[in-house]
Formats: C-alpha cells, sequence, structure tokens
C-alpha cells in the first residue's frame, strides 16, 4: 500500500518535471532577441555569432532542441550560462545551499514562533491577545516582503546600524563541506564565520517568514479551536490529563497534522518569496541568479533555475504528504 | 495554561538572545588589506575574454599589457620595452622586457607575447575585436627570445594605440592545464583554468575567485617594477549589487573604495561624510543619445537638428550630471584630436520648431509617432535625461517613451537598423586612446552592428575620412582627418551629444596615490594606492 | 454540612443566539447520594446534556450564561470556584463517560500513549516542560504500562496486549467505549457522569457495556449520574431517578416507586412511550418540546399536557413533596392521582 | 443550539445572519472601510492628488528630494515630483491589475475546472495535469519568466501573472464541482435530459458563487501584490508611469538619502493587501465558505 502510493507520487513527480520542462523550454526559446549575441556581448562581429548560435544548436527546429536538451539532462548537463559563460549546473550547485539555507531557517523560525502564537492565541479566542494574534497574521501575509525587507534595513541596519544591509558572510566563507555556511563553520569550530553568517542570516530569515509565519499561526489558531471543542478535550480534562500534556501534545498534535497539509504550499510560495528577498538583501543564492537570467534572457539558466525550484517544490510536497501519513493514523490506515 | 505556552516560548527567545551574542564579533583587520567594491558583476578573468570594465580591471591588476597608456599622450613602453614600425607601416617589431617574472617563476619571453595573441585571436572573443580584422594568427611570430613580430594585413594608425588592451599570458602554464577543446594542439587554450586562476605576470594574484561575488587578490613579491613599503598586501573585490548598500560599507569603512557608477547625489553625500574622500577628475568619455538615422523620422536631418536643439543640456548638466562639461562633438574635449571647431548645440525652442516646421514630416505624423528611448536598466542617471528628454521634446510636440534593456539586449537591439530604438543611451569611454574610438567606430558603416555605431550613421565624406585616418601613421596628420570628420558629424546632428561627464570615484581618506587615466580600465590599478592610516 | 456528593439548586441557564435569548434550563434541582447512581432521563433536547456540562464546566461561555443556581460537589460550589481549582477538584474527584465513543479518543495516538500518560499525570497538576519533553516520570512508563493492561483486562477486553498498541481507528465503537470506562477508572473517582455511553451503540453490544458498568463501577462504590433518555436502561442501573422536561426537573424519587407510580403527567407519558412487550399499542405524547426562545408561560408541558388548567399556564409550578423522597412539579398532582 | 426550530416567524433572515456575523469581526470592518477608501481615492485621483502633473510627466529637477512637508506630504522624488501624486494615481494601477488578472483568471480557469470535473474523461486528465504543471512552478518565478519574454510594461505583466493565476481557479472549481456532482438536483437535471452546459453553468456555477466571490476578493490583494513584487523585480510598469512597486526599486536607490521614496509606496501597496484580505476573511466567515489560504 504505502510502497504502491510512493511508487505513484514518484511517478507523478517526473511526468510533472517533463511537464515543466516543455513549459520553460518553450518559453524560453520565444524570448526576443539573439541569445548568442546576449552571450557574446557587446564587441561580438556577426560571425562570431554564427557559430555560438551554431555550437547552441539554435538554428535547429525547437523540437530537435527539446530532445537534445532532455538528452543532455539526463546527462545532468544544463548547458552554459550565457551570462557567467560557465556549466549552468555548476553555477546552480554553488548557489543552490545559500537558498537553502534561508528558506530552512526563515521556515524553522516560522514554525518556532507560529505554532506557540497559534495556540495561545486559540486558547484566549476572542480576548485582546487573540485579536493582536490575529492581526499581526494578517499584516503578516498582506506586507509586500521586499518592501518591509527594505524597511528592516532602513531601520535596523542603517538607521541604528545593529545588523550588516546585505550579503551572506562579511568574512571569509567557512570551508565548503554542505555549503550551508551555519553548518560548515560549526563543523569548522569557526565560530567567528558562525556569528558572522547569522548576523547575515536575522533580517532576510525574519522577512522571508513572515508570511508563513502567519499563515502557521492562523493555521494552528483555527484548528486548535477546532479541537477545544472536541469531545475527547472534555474527557481527557475530567478524567485528569494535566492541561500541559493535554494542549500541547495531545490537541496540538491534532491541530499540527491539520497544518502541515498546508506547510507544502508554503514552502513553494517561501522559494517564491525568496526571489524577492534574495534581490533585497543580495543573497547569493538561486533565486537572485534566477533574477538575473530572467533580466539577461540567460534561456539556460532559466530553464535550470525553473526546474531545480519546480523540483524542488515537487520534493518538499512528496515529503510532506509522507510525513502527514506518519503523523495522522487515519490516513495511514484507511484504505 | 498562558503562563505554560509562555515557558515554552522562552527557550526559543534564549536561543535568539545567543545568537544575536554571538553575532557581534569584531573582525581583525589586516594592516594592508584593501576592498574594493563594485556593482557589477565580472565573469572571467581570462584576459582573452574580458570585455566589461570590470573583468578588464580585474585582468589588468594580474597580469601586463604590452604597452601602457599615459594621459593626454601616445602610450609608453611597458612589457615590450621598445619597437619599430617598417616604412610600410606594416610590420611591428617588439623589443620585449627582460627580466619579467610570471607568477609561477618563470620568465615572461616573446614567446609567451606571440601566444598570447594567438590565442587571443582564435578564441576570437573579448578585444579581438580590435585586432581581428588587421591580424591573423599566422601573422604574429616569435622573431628572437625577446623579439616578437606582428604583420598587419592593412594599415591601422591606432595599433600602438589600441595594445593597452593586450595582456601577456604564461602560455607553458596555460598550455600545462588546457582542457582538451577546439583549437587543436592547444586544446581548449586554457578557458577553463583561466577563467578563475592568472597566468600573468602582473602586481598581484589571483588568490581566490568566486565568480560573480568576490575575487582576492595578493601581492606579487617579484614584481619586476618592485615594491616600496605602505602598497596593498592583498585586494579583497567585492560585488555589492546595491549601491546603498555599497555607500554604508564605505561610511563604516568596512570597504575603502567604490566604483565611479554611482549617482552624483550619491557621491556628493558621500563626500559630506567624515573620512570619505571623492576624487573628481573630467573623463575621456563621451555620454550621447544615439540616433538612429535610418530610422523615421530621424532620416531628416532636420528632426534631428530640431531635437538637439530642443534638448535641454544646461539642466541635464547642472541637475543630473551635477556638473560636466557639455559635449563638443564625439570626441572628447581632453581627448588630443579633439576639434574645437565642431557645432555645438544649446536648447532654443524657437529653433528647434522651425527645423521640425521644414521637415518633410507634417506636424500631425510627428505628433503621432512613438519615439522609443531605450536606457541601461538600473541606470538612475539615463533614467533620469530620459524623463528630461520627454519634457523638453514634449514642449515642441514629440512623444518619447521610455524602455529600459539590459545591457546584452540593447547591444543585440543595436545590431539591426530595424531593431534599433530611435535613441539609446551611450556611454563611450576610451578604450584605447585614439579620435578613431569616437570617429570610426561610431560613424562609419564598416562599423555598423555595434553598441557604438547604433546611429546608423552613412556620410561618404565621413567614412572617406575616418578609413584613410586608420591608415595614417604621422599623428598629426590623422588628427587633421579626425578633426574634419567630426565637424561634418555634429553639423549633421547624427547623434545628441550630451556630455564629457566627470569621473567620480570614492573611497577612505588615507587611501594614497589614486590616479586617474581617463583609459579604462587603467584608472583602477592597485599597483598605484597606498594606505597611511 | 449535606452528605450528598453533589447537589444541584435552582440551576438557570440562558443560551444567547442571534435570535435571541434560549432559556435552555429554566430550574434544574438534584442530589446524589454517595454510592448512589442516579438516572437523569428525559428526551432528547431536555437538557440533560447542558446539565452534565455544567457541572463538567466545558459549557462554552458565551454563548450560554449561568442565570443562577449552585452545583455543590464535595461540599465546593463549583461555579463560585476559580476555573483552575474546578479543573483540579474535577480531576481528582470526578470521571466522565462521553456520549460517542467514535469522536471521545484522541484518534492520532495509540491507546497506550494516552492511557500511560494519563496513569503516570493524572494525579499531578502541573508536569512542566520536562514532563511534557518525558525528561521528566520516564521511568514510571513501565509501571504504567502494566496499570493500562490491567485495567483494559478489567473491563473485559480481550487480548489487551495488542488493543493497547493500536489505534482508535482500528477498534469498534464497543471496544473505544471500555477503553473509556477503562481510562475513566485510572483516578480512583467518588463520581462518574456517564452521558448517554450506550446511544451510539448498536443494542447487542449495549448490553455488554451495561453489565460493565453494573459490575466493576457500583462495586467499585462510585456514585454515578447516568444520563439517558431510556427509562429501561435507567431503572436497571439506577437507584433513584431524576426526570427532565424541557429544562426543568418535573420528577423525582426511587427509581421502582417512580416508575410504578409516576406522579407528573410527563413521566406518565414518558413511561407509555416505552414500548412494552405486554400491553400491545402504547401511547406516546403529542407535540414537541417548546421552542425555548420563547418558551410557554407557567407550567412548560402545558401546551402537551391533558391535565392543562388555567393556573398551569400562568405559574410555573415548583417541586413539591409528594411521598416519601418523592418530588414533582405540578399544579394537577391531586387531580389525575 | 439544536433546539431551536426554524420555522418561526421572528427569526432573523439569511442577510441579517451574514451582516450579524460580518460586523461581529471588527477585522473585516476594518478591511472593508480600506478598501471603500483605495477605490474612492483611484476613481477621483485628479481630483485628490495635489500636482496631477507629476503623476504621468513633468520633472522639476530644482525640487528634487523634498523630505515630507506641508507642500508634499509624501515628499519629492529624484526628479522633483510629488510622491503623494504619484501614490494616488499608483492606486489606480493596483487595482487595474488586480481586477484584470483576477477577471482573466476566473474566465479561463472556471470553465476549465467545470469541464475537468463535470464531463471528466481524457479532458479531466488532460486540463488537471496541465494544471499541476503549472502550480508546481512558484507563481512568482513563473510570472518572472513569462514576463522577461515580453516588453517590461504594465500590461504584460499582467497578462503574466494571469498567465501563473488561472490554473488556482481550475484547482478550486474542479473541487467544488466534484462534490456537487454528486448531488440529488444534479442527476435530477440530468435525468430530465438538460445539455452539459446548461447543468454546469447553470446548475453546477450558482452552486459555488460564495465560494469564488470569497476566493476573488483575497486574489485581487494578492494580485496587486504580485503586480507590485514584478514591478520591484524591474518587469512591471515602466517610468514615468506611477506603480507603487516600480517607485519602491526606483526610490531603493536613494534609501539612505530619502527614505520616504520607499516608505509610502510599500505602504500602499501594504494597506490595499491587508483591506482586501481583511475583508475577504470577513466574507468567508460570513459565507461560511471552507477555504485554506
Amino acid at each position: 500500500m504505502s510502497g504502491l502510493f510512493i511508487l505513484k507520487r514518484l511517478a507523478y513527480m517526473v511526468f510533472t518535471l517533463i511537464g515543466i520542462s516543455i513549459l520553460i523550454f518553450v518559453l524560453t526559446r520565444v524570448l526576443p532577441g539573439d541569445p548568442a549575441r546576449l552571450a557574446l556581448g557587446p564587441e561580438a562581429n556577426e560571425e562570431q555569432v554564427e557559430d555560438l548560435r551554431h555550437a547552441l544548436r539554435l538554428d535547429r527546429p525547437l523540437p530537435v532542441q527539446y530532445i537534445w536538451f532532455l538528452q543532455n539532462l539526463v546527462h545532468g548537463k544544463l548547458g552554459k550560462s550565457l551570462v557567467t559563460h560557465r556549466d549552468v549546473a555548476k553555477d546552480i550547485l554553488q548557489r543552490f545551499p545559500a537558498t537553502l539555507e534561508l528558506v530552512l531557517v526563515s521556515l524553522g523560525l516560522a514554525v518556532i514562533i507560529g505554532v506557540p502564537l497559534g495556540i495561545v492565541s486559540a486558547l484566549h479566542k476572542d480576548r485582546v491577545v487573540d485579536y493582536l494574534t490575529r492581526a499581526v497574521a494578517f499584516t503578516g501575509v498582506s506586507f509586500p516582503r521586499f518592501w518591509i525587507g527594505i524597511m528592516l534595513q532602513l531601520t535596523v541596519a542603517y538607521r541604528l546600524g545593529l545588523l550588516p544591509v546585505t550579503g551572506r558572510i562579511g568574512g571569509l566563507a567557512p570551508p565548503h563541506v554542505t555549503g550551508l555556511f551555519l553548518l560548515d563553520s560549526l563543523i569548522a569550530l569557526d565560530f567567528t564565520a558562525f556569528g558572522d553568517t547569522a548576523i547575515h542570516l536575522i533580517l532576510p530569515a525574519i522577512t522571508l517568514s513572515l508570511s508563513p509565519l502567519a499563515q502557521i499561526t492562523r493555521m494552528v489558531r483555527a484548528n486548535m479551536v477546532e479541537q477545544i471543542h472536541r469531545d475527547y478535550v472534555t474527557v481527557n480534562r475530567t478524567i485528569g490529563m494535566p492541561e500541559t500534556l493535554l494542549v500541547y501534545k495531545y490537541m496540538l498534535k491534532n491541530a499540527f497534522s491539520a497544518t502541515l497539509t498546508t506547510v507544502g504550499l508554503m514552502l513553494g510560495w517561501m522559494l517564491g518569496n525568496a526571489f524577492l528577498v534574495e534581490q533585497v538583501f543580495s543573497w547569493p543564492g538561486i533565486a537572485r541568479y534566477g533574477i538575473n537570467s530572467v533580466l539577461r534572457n540567460d534561456f539556460n539558466a532559466i530553464v535550470a533555475v525553473t526546474l531545480v525550484v519546480g523540483l524542488g517544490y515537487l520534493v518538499i510536497n512528496f515529503v510532506v504528504d509522507l510525513l502527514y501519513r506518519f503523523l495522522d493514523p487515519r490516513i495511514r490506515l484507511e484504505k | 495554561m498562558y503562563r505554560k505556552s509562555r515557558a515554552l516560548v522562552v527557550p526559543f527567545v534564549v536561543i535568539g538572545l545567543v545568537l544575536s551574542l554571538v553575532a557581534f564579533v569584531v573582525f581583525a583587520a589586516d594592516e594592508n588589506v584593501f576592498t574594493y567594491a563594485t556593482y557589477q558583476e565580472s565573469m572571467t578573468c581570462d584576459p582573452a575574454k574580458s570585455v566589461d570594465e570590470t573583468e578588464v580591471a580585474i585582468v589588468l591588476n594580474a597580469y601586463d599589457p604590452l604597452v601602457y597608456p599615459v594621459k593626454g599622450a601616445a602610450p609608453k613602453p611597458w612589457i615590450a620595452e621598445s619597437w619599430e614600425v617598417s616604412e610600410s607601416g606594416l610590420e611591428y617589431v617588439f623589443k620585449i622586457r627582460e627580466g619579467v617574472k610570471f607568477h609561477d617563476g618563470s620568465d615572461l619571453t616573446a614567446e609567451d607575447v606571440v601566444f598570447s595573441m594567438k590565442r587571443m585571436l582564435q578564441i576570437n572573443q573579448g578585444f579581438s575585436w580590435l585586432w581581428n580584422e588587421i591580424l591573423e594568427p599566422d601573422d604574429v611570430n616569435m622573431t628572437g627570445t625577446y623579439e616578437a613580430t606582428f604583420h598587419l594585413n592593412k594599415l591601422f594608425g591606432p595599433f600602438i594605440a589600441t595594445l593597452v588592451q593586450f595582456n601577456v599570458v604564461n602560455k607553458d602554464l596555460v598550455m600545462a592545464n588546457k582542457k582538451p577543446g577546439d583549437y587543436g594542439e592547444f586544446g581548449d587554450f586554457g578557458q577553463e583554468y583561466l577563467e578563475t586562476q592568472d597566468a600573468g605576470s602582473g602586481a598581484y594574484i589571483i588568490d581566490s575567485v568566486t565568480l560573480g561575488d568576490t575575487v582576492i587578490f595578493t601581492k606579487f613579491d617579484e614584481y619586476w617594477h618592485g615594491w616600496e613599503p605602505g602598497q596593498l598586501d592583498k585586494v579583497i573585490w567585492r560585488v555589492i549589487p546595491e549601491r546603498a548598500t555599497m555607500d554604508i560599507l564605505l561610511k563604516k569603512g568596512d570597504v575603502d573604495m567604490i566604483d565611479q557608477w554611482g549617482t552624483p547625489e550619491e557621491y556628493e553625500e558621500l563626500a559630506a561624510t567624515e573620512g570619505v574622500v571623492v576624487q573628481e577628475d573630467p573623463n575621456v568619455m563621451l555620454y550621447l543619445h544615439q540616433i538612429n538615422n535610418q530610422r523615421a523620422p530621424f532620416d531628416d536631418i532636420n528632426v534631428r537638428k530640431a531635437v538637439c536643439y530642443a534638448f535641454d543640456y544646461e539642466t541635464a548638466l547642472r541637475d543630473i550630471f551635477h556638473g560636466a562639461a557639455q559635449a563638443e562633438g564625439p570626441v572628447p574635449i581632453l581627448l588630443p584630436g579633439h576639434s574645437d571647431n565642431v557645432t555645438v548645440y544649446h536648447q532654443d525652442l524657437e529653433k528647434a520648431r522651425e527645423f521640425l516646421a521644414s521637415s518633410t514630416y507634417s506636424p500631425a505624423e510627428l505628433e503621432d509617432m512613438e519615439l522609443i528611448y531605450v536606457y541601461v536598466t538600473g541606470n538612475e542617471l539615463e533614467r533620469k535625461l530620459g524623463l528630461l528628454m520627454q519634457n523638453n521634446f514634449a514642449e515642441v510636440g514629440l512623444k518619447v517613451t521610455l524602455e529600459k534593456a539590459v545591457w546584452g539586449r540593447m547591444c543585440d537591439m543595436a545590431s539591426k537598423p530595424e531593431t534599433t530604438p530611435h535613441f539609446m543611451a551611450i556611454y563611450n569611454g576610451a578604450k584605447y586612446p585614439s579620435p578613431d574610438m569616437f570617429t570610426y567606430t561610431l560613424f562609419n558603416p564598416n562599423a555598423w552592428g555595434t553598441f557604438r555605431s547604433c546611429s546608423w550613421y552613412e556620410n561618404e565624406e565621413v567614412t572617406e575620412l575616418t578609413v584613410t585616418a586608420r591608415k595614417t601613421i604621422d599623428t598629426e596628420e590623422r588628427y587633421a582627418l579626425y578633426m574634419r570628420a567630426q565637424e561634418i558629424i555634429t553639423e549633421d546632428a547624427a547623434a545628441l551629444f550630451i556630455a564629457n561627464p566627470i569621473h567620480r570615484i570614492a573611497m577612505r581618506d588615507y587611501v594614497k596615490g589614486y590616479d586617474f587615466c581617463g583609459i579604462n580600465p587603467f584608472d583602477l590599478v592597485f599597483y598605484n594606492l597606498k594606505l597611511d592610516k | 454540612m449535606s452528605q450528598h456528593i453533589l447537589e444541584i439548586k435552582h440551576l438557570q441557564v440562558w443560551f444567547h443566539t442571534i435570535d435571541g435569548v434560549a432559556q435552555v434550563i429554566q430550574r434544574a434541582e438534584l442530589v446524589v447520594e454517595p454510592h448512589q447512581a442516579v438516572g437523569l432521563v428525559g428526551e432528547t433536547g431536555c437538557g440533560k446534556s447542558v446539565t452534565a456540562k455544567v457541572i463538567l464546566g466545558s459549557l462554552p461561555v458565551p454563548p450560554a450564561e449561568i442565570k443562577q443556581g449552585e452545583v455543590i460537589f464535595c461540599n465546593e460550589d463549583l461555579l463560585s470556584l476559580r476555573v483552575k481549582q474546578r479543573k483540579e477538584l474535577l480531576k481528582q474527584s470526578m470521571s466522565y463517560i462521553p456520549q460517542d465513543p467514535m469522536t471521545s479518543l484522541n484518534p492520532v495516538f495509540t491507546i497506550r500513549q494516552q492511557m500511560v500518560d494519563l496513569i503516570k499525570w493524572h494525579k499531578c497538576a502541573n508536569i512542566g516542560l520536562g514532563g511534557l519533553l518525558g525528561l521528566r516520570g520516564w521511568t514510571k512508563n513501565k509501571p504504567a504500562r502494566k496499570t493500562a493492561l490491567q485495567l483494559l483486562d478489567y473491563v473485559n477486553i480481550p487480548a489487551p496486549e495488542k488493543i493497547v498498541d493500536s489505534y482508535p481507528i482500528e477498534l469498534s465503537g464497543g471496544m473505544r467505549q471500555r477503553v473509556l470506562i477503562a481510562m475513566a477508572l485510572v483516578g480512583d473517582a467518588q463520581f462518574l457522569i456517564a452521558d448517554e455511553p450506550t446511544t451510539a451503540l448498536d443494542v447487542t453490544i449495549q448490553k455488554g457495556i451495561l453489565n460493565l458498568m453494573e459490575e466493576r463501577i457500583e462495586e467499585r462504590g462510585i456514585a454515578i449520574l447516568y444520563i439517558t433518555h431510556n427509562l429501561g436502561v435507567a431503572r436497571r442501573l439506577c437507584a433513584r431517578i431524576c426526570v427532565m422536561y424541557a429544562g426543568n426537573v418535573v420528577e423525582t424519587g426511587p427509581t421502582l416507586e417512580l416508575l410504578e407510580d409516576p406522579a407528573h403527567p410527563y413521566t406518565i407519558g414518558l413511561i407509555n412511550s416505552v414500548p412494552k412487550l405486554t400491553k400491545e399499542s402504547y401511547v406516546g405524547i403529542e407535540g414537541t418540546l417548546p421552542d425555548y426562545l420563547q418558551p410557554p408561560s407557567g407550567c412548560r408541558f402545558h401546551p402537551r399536557c391533558r391535565y392543562a388548567e388555567e393556573i398551569c399556564r400562568n405559574t410555573p409550578p415548583s417541586l413539591r413533596e409528594v411521598g416519601e423522597h418523592r418530588f414533582a412539579s405540578c399544579h394537577m398532582i391531586e387531580r389525575f392521582r | 443550539m439544536n433546539t431551536t426550530s426554524r420555522q418561526s416567524a421572528q427569526y432573523k433572515s439569511g442577510f441579517q445572519r451574514a451582516a450579524y456575523r460580518f460586523f461581529r469581526s471588527p477585522l473585516s470592518i476594518i478591511g472593508l472601510v480600506i478598501i471603500l477608501v483605495i477605490s474612492v481615492v483611484a476613481i477621483f485621483a485628479p481630483l485628490i492628488a495635489p500636482y496631477p502633473k507629476d503623476a504621468i510627466s513633468g520633472v522639476h529637477f530644482g525640487n528634487s528630494f523634498q523630505p515630507p512637508s506641508l507642500a508634499h506630504l509624501f515628499g519629492t522624488d529624484e526628479v522633483g515630483r510629488d510622491v503623494l501624486s504619484r501614490v494616488i494615481f499608483g492606486s489606480r494601477l493596483s487595482l487595474k491589475v488586480g481586477l484584470v488578472v483576477v477577471t482573466i483568471s476566473v474566465l479561463v480557469g472556471v470553465p476549465l475546472g467545470l469541464v475537468a470535473a463535470y464531463v471528466g474523461g481524457p479532458w479531466e486528465v488532460v486540463i488537471m495535469r496541465v494544471t499541476d504543471v503549472f502550480l508546481s512552478i512558484p507563481p512568482l518565478v513563473l510570472a518572472l519568466a513569462v514576463a522577461a519574454v515580453f516588453k517590461p510594461n504594465l500590461t504584460n505583466s499582467m497578462l503574466a501573472i494571469s498567465f501563473t493565476w488561472w490554473p488556482w481557479y481550475v484547482r478550486l472549481v474542479y473541487g467544488e464541482a466534484l462534490s456537487i456532482k454528486e448531488e440529488d438536483f444534479v442527476e435530477v437535471c440530468e435525468s430530465v435530459g438538460a445539455s452539459k452546459s446548461h447543468i454546469m453553468f447553470k446548475e453546477i456555477l450558482p452552486n459555488m458563487a460564495s465560494t469564488l466571490l470569497v476566493k476573488v476578493t483575497l486574489d485581487i490583494g494578492y494580485a496587486i501584490l504580485m503586480g507590485a513584487s514584478l514591478g520591484f523585480l524591474g518587469v512591471g510598469a515602466q517610468p514615468p508611469t506611477p506603480a507603487w512597486g516600480t517607485m519602491v526599486s526606483l526610490g531603493r536607490v536613494h534609501l539612505s538619502r530619502a527614505w520616504w521614496l520607499t516608505t509610502f509606496p510599500g505602504l500602499a501597496i501594504f494597506l490595499t493587501v491587508l483591506g482586501s484580505n481583511l475583508f475577504g476573511d470577513g466574507l468567508r466567515d460570513l459565507l461560511d465558505v471552507e477555504m485554506e489560504r
């Protein structure tokens, strides 16, 4: 049963990925301007451009190009970036950890703050705390991420000078192991680098975590409120289950497994918002790389980035599904 | 219950505090480390590929050019100790300086020079456009351990001048690191290797590179020019995409110098900051709005003249450039070979209207036309000039639309007259010190297809003049020809010549020895700098 | 000092709804002696469960509002106690068997997890972070599990070892109800509220559960408030019966006497409406429960009462002694008895 | 209370109950107010804006970077234009984006969703798979990629957003329709031989009106946000068009000199989105629609 489920999901993922690749591929091929010339830059002459066009198979019909692209893809070749003149795969590998670190930290933040907030709000339904929390939650989803990021820079970084304005690390990066600076610096026992990375993370992470935080708070609150009126709560209360245990273990697990279903979607949006946040904080991740490639019509890069993001999104949802089934026996046991 | 939930939140607050505590760590800075910040990402360190200002700057600091530019004069010997030109003016024999060491300790010889030029021509990217018309790989030969001979296949006056952009790579090192590629015995000409490593003899060794982010240079002790105390031991080159951030870092002293592409307001603000100095030099550079001469309505000289009269140069120079010389024709005033009797336009709406009236296009037609002005994405100054133009031209009944594009896209537009918009904002810097750079490359049909020549201007006489000038070896003669060309071009109102901007660069006050040369990238030579803290 | 374990005095509860105020409980009077089983009987919607909720303190306030009354439990007025203390008191000495076993067990935990936690912690008020993260009291796990098994066995669950590790969804209704009973027995409470524990089950299983209640709980001498709409069940389990109609306790008394010779027209109707094998046909009560938004003046039963007269329409009757330990609220008792 | 039976005359009407619920929550009222205010501002922009000229063209270089003052409540920008006026006119563009995007998405998404759910068969497979593909790329990313294809300007960015938006409606409508499809009245219609299109649009569609309404209300806000984001990334409206997102990104250059250039347009975006959020949420409670997001 479960094995079958996984197989199904994997098949579905592959299918969707192919879909994405076609979509984006076609999209990028109708980009205005001549990629070859863009690649060669201002001083190139016609013959140079022609050579490159041929090298990039741009003189072939679209389907042929696509097949060729798939073949390369299978061999892990995503083609060369027109801007960096490097293998796109290389570029992305170099930048992906930065984005991953940012997203993970932000999500952590969102959960760590959002869940307790939601609970408090639920337990004090329709009281001041509740209204405050909900107001916060609403503003959280409504903030333009880029703007709140800039505002944080303006106040915390410029005016108060408490935190760095942009960038991922001030000093030199710790020796590369995972590419996640927090981890690497700990592995290297380089606490300077750790602190350095940490302070650089604070503002972007806060910015990126705002809307998921808000959503988690809203979901947890809603689900907790729903739990409060469940019979099992009354029962447990009366027959002597301690409140802490009841709320933070028994009710929370119910509430959270319900919340979890949206986390997948949320992470998808976070990947999207990362594009704004990385732009604001000039965070050297794939999102910023993606924006630059879009602005420069760097079609190989665009395809690659979109595929990676799409893949990431699918994987996340896959994991979330599994987790959900693990958390909630009802799904697992029902046929 | 509330109490307990708080009890749960506490640990996380603690974690947060710990983090921010760890955060405030002060990093000890080394004595002669110098940090330079620019917003422009550079994508290669390969002398044969570098094009962008930043790329060539990185290259220049790690390599040595054959000859070295001098402000307002002919280039001086550098790797080439001296050179002779044959009667025909086609044969150049270079005496290569002895005792120049590459970073790996090996000697720089004519072999390397020849190899470098062959490499340049065959890879056929970067600055190869300067030479690929006049040199074939086989025309470059080694005629002695320290003698290289270049045989041009046509006369090219500015040849020596162009060589300031020709840097010498270490043949053995490159060949030792070649990967399989399209160049037979040369494999890939070590392109992959040179992308992030250097094989030069320059003052600084490229220590580590994160493309598009950081480059770290360390001093090359055996540099043939020798070292004095106070010079830089280590240079950290950082890419910081947001200018605002860059400014802050300079103000805080986290970087010692930032690039020259900021807005005038920015430098004014910086100049007012304690500990920061802004150096201003008149720039050997032309800022113009190229007018597509082949696109209606600008195929009519009257309309061109009209816009030249409609534009408010005064406001542009005062409020947008915050001080700059109004461009007098295509050639920058400071460049030898500039002509003083070119037609210089000033705002005169009456004249403008007259010219419009006398144009072949009816006012109605002109009303309907949407004149497109394209500028580089993110260039504040060009955007403002666009807005200004929009207003000025509106007064004489012309409608301008602003459109932005990334640099690459603009070059792409410029490759065909049909795709070239009415106006294009162009900075033309002197890549080599010769009027040729501002006449031939801008207004000679042979140069069509690049961003410079996007005026698609054609005038037999000018074509004639500029071609002959290239063939003329005698400097004075050559300049005379260029001057005549300038006069015709301005009279034809071929383009909207706006300014010779001021070059502004901001640094900490303890940075000494900055010397503005006017030939990119020679105004960013770390070897010249000293710190006295 | 009364020796009652639970005593409810003139309890009155209103609900504030969009459409106005629903006067759901007008006058509830109830007494439960130690070691005694009392049945609270009435048709669905007559306010039984609300009364139970008031005792358990699980009534959502608002919309509900307790207009007046006292709920004295172990000589403490629950309504005047502070929330915290009330919860403590209930935990220590009250227990509860819910109506619907399907929703009354936490679906995402195994029986074991729920019971072990309960057994480990039911005594202490605040377990703190340590307890939550299982840092505290993990030593108690083994014995707790043993107790759990014993309890499950005690409520006649076959193969407890298997059941204990399963999720509620894997169990039949009857099984869940047994588990719930077992859980109710964890703390040694002296008082237990059983809110129609059998209605959600099908008849065959009901019997088993009833037996269980009889044997296990009564033999432990726990006082029960048994809420049901089923006189048969009440007769079987309870020493005394309390009949409720439209938010009023209309009659109360020892089971046998009350059933043999009911003193209130409604009780009579109720008894007649129970299908008996002896009689061939049975008489129901015409009409439905009144609308709580504008309840009938006077005696709330009068619109359905065949003996109703002027007085019934105007003045609400109060409980009157109509025999030894027997009370009823009706103006007309003399008339028809 | 299950005891309150519904026939009696003095019970409130459905509308009254809705209004009651709506006005019970202060948040949704705030939302309503914000929306109204912004709409009014948008409609009467030329009358309200102190310097209407500055919104479109007009440069006063002498007057640039004036901090907020009585003459210029929101200060002036790098070419001396009144920021307040531009923000006011910006509201028009933003609302336009929101409305256009949502309209297109509804027009495209709803029919597809209905067909997929009701007609089913190969249609269902094709439509839903394609939808999945679209949904598995974060909207902003896709919109960015699409926007890059065309010239950067307002219309194109609206198209780009719509291009990423319709699948959400397909998904929503699909889900709703599947459940409604099962209900009796649909079968009845079928039995009397009503046409497929009649059943889809006349029977099923009306039954999900409230859900759609809520979704639309919420989405207008999110669409505006997305539009602003694209503008910020530089693929939105071009100068001198006073679009909020573009203003923010252009203002950033001068952040350390002129905070007001970024602050006020951003604030405007925030309020608009907040408004539609609060209002939509109130609407959700009021029509008790079950919907995530």
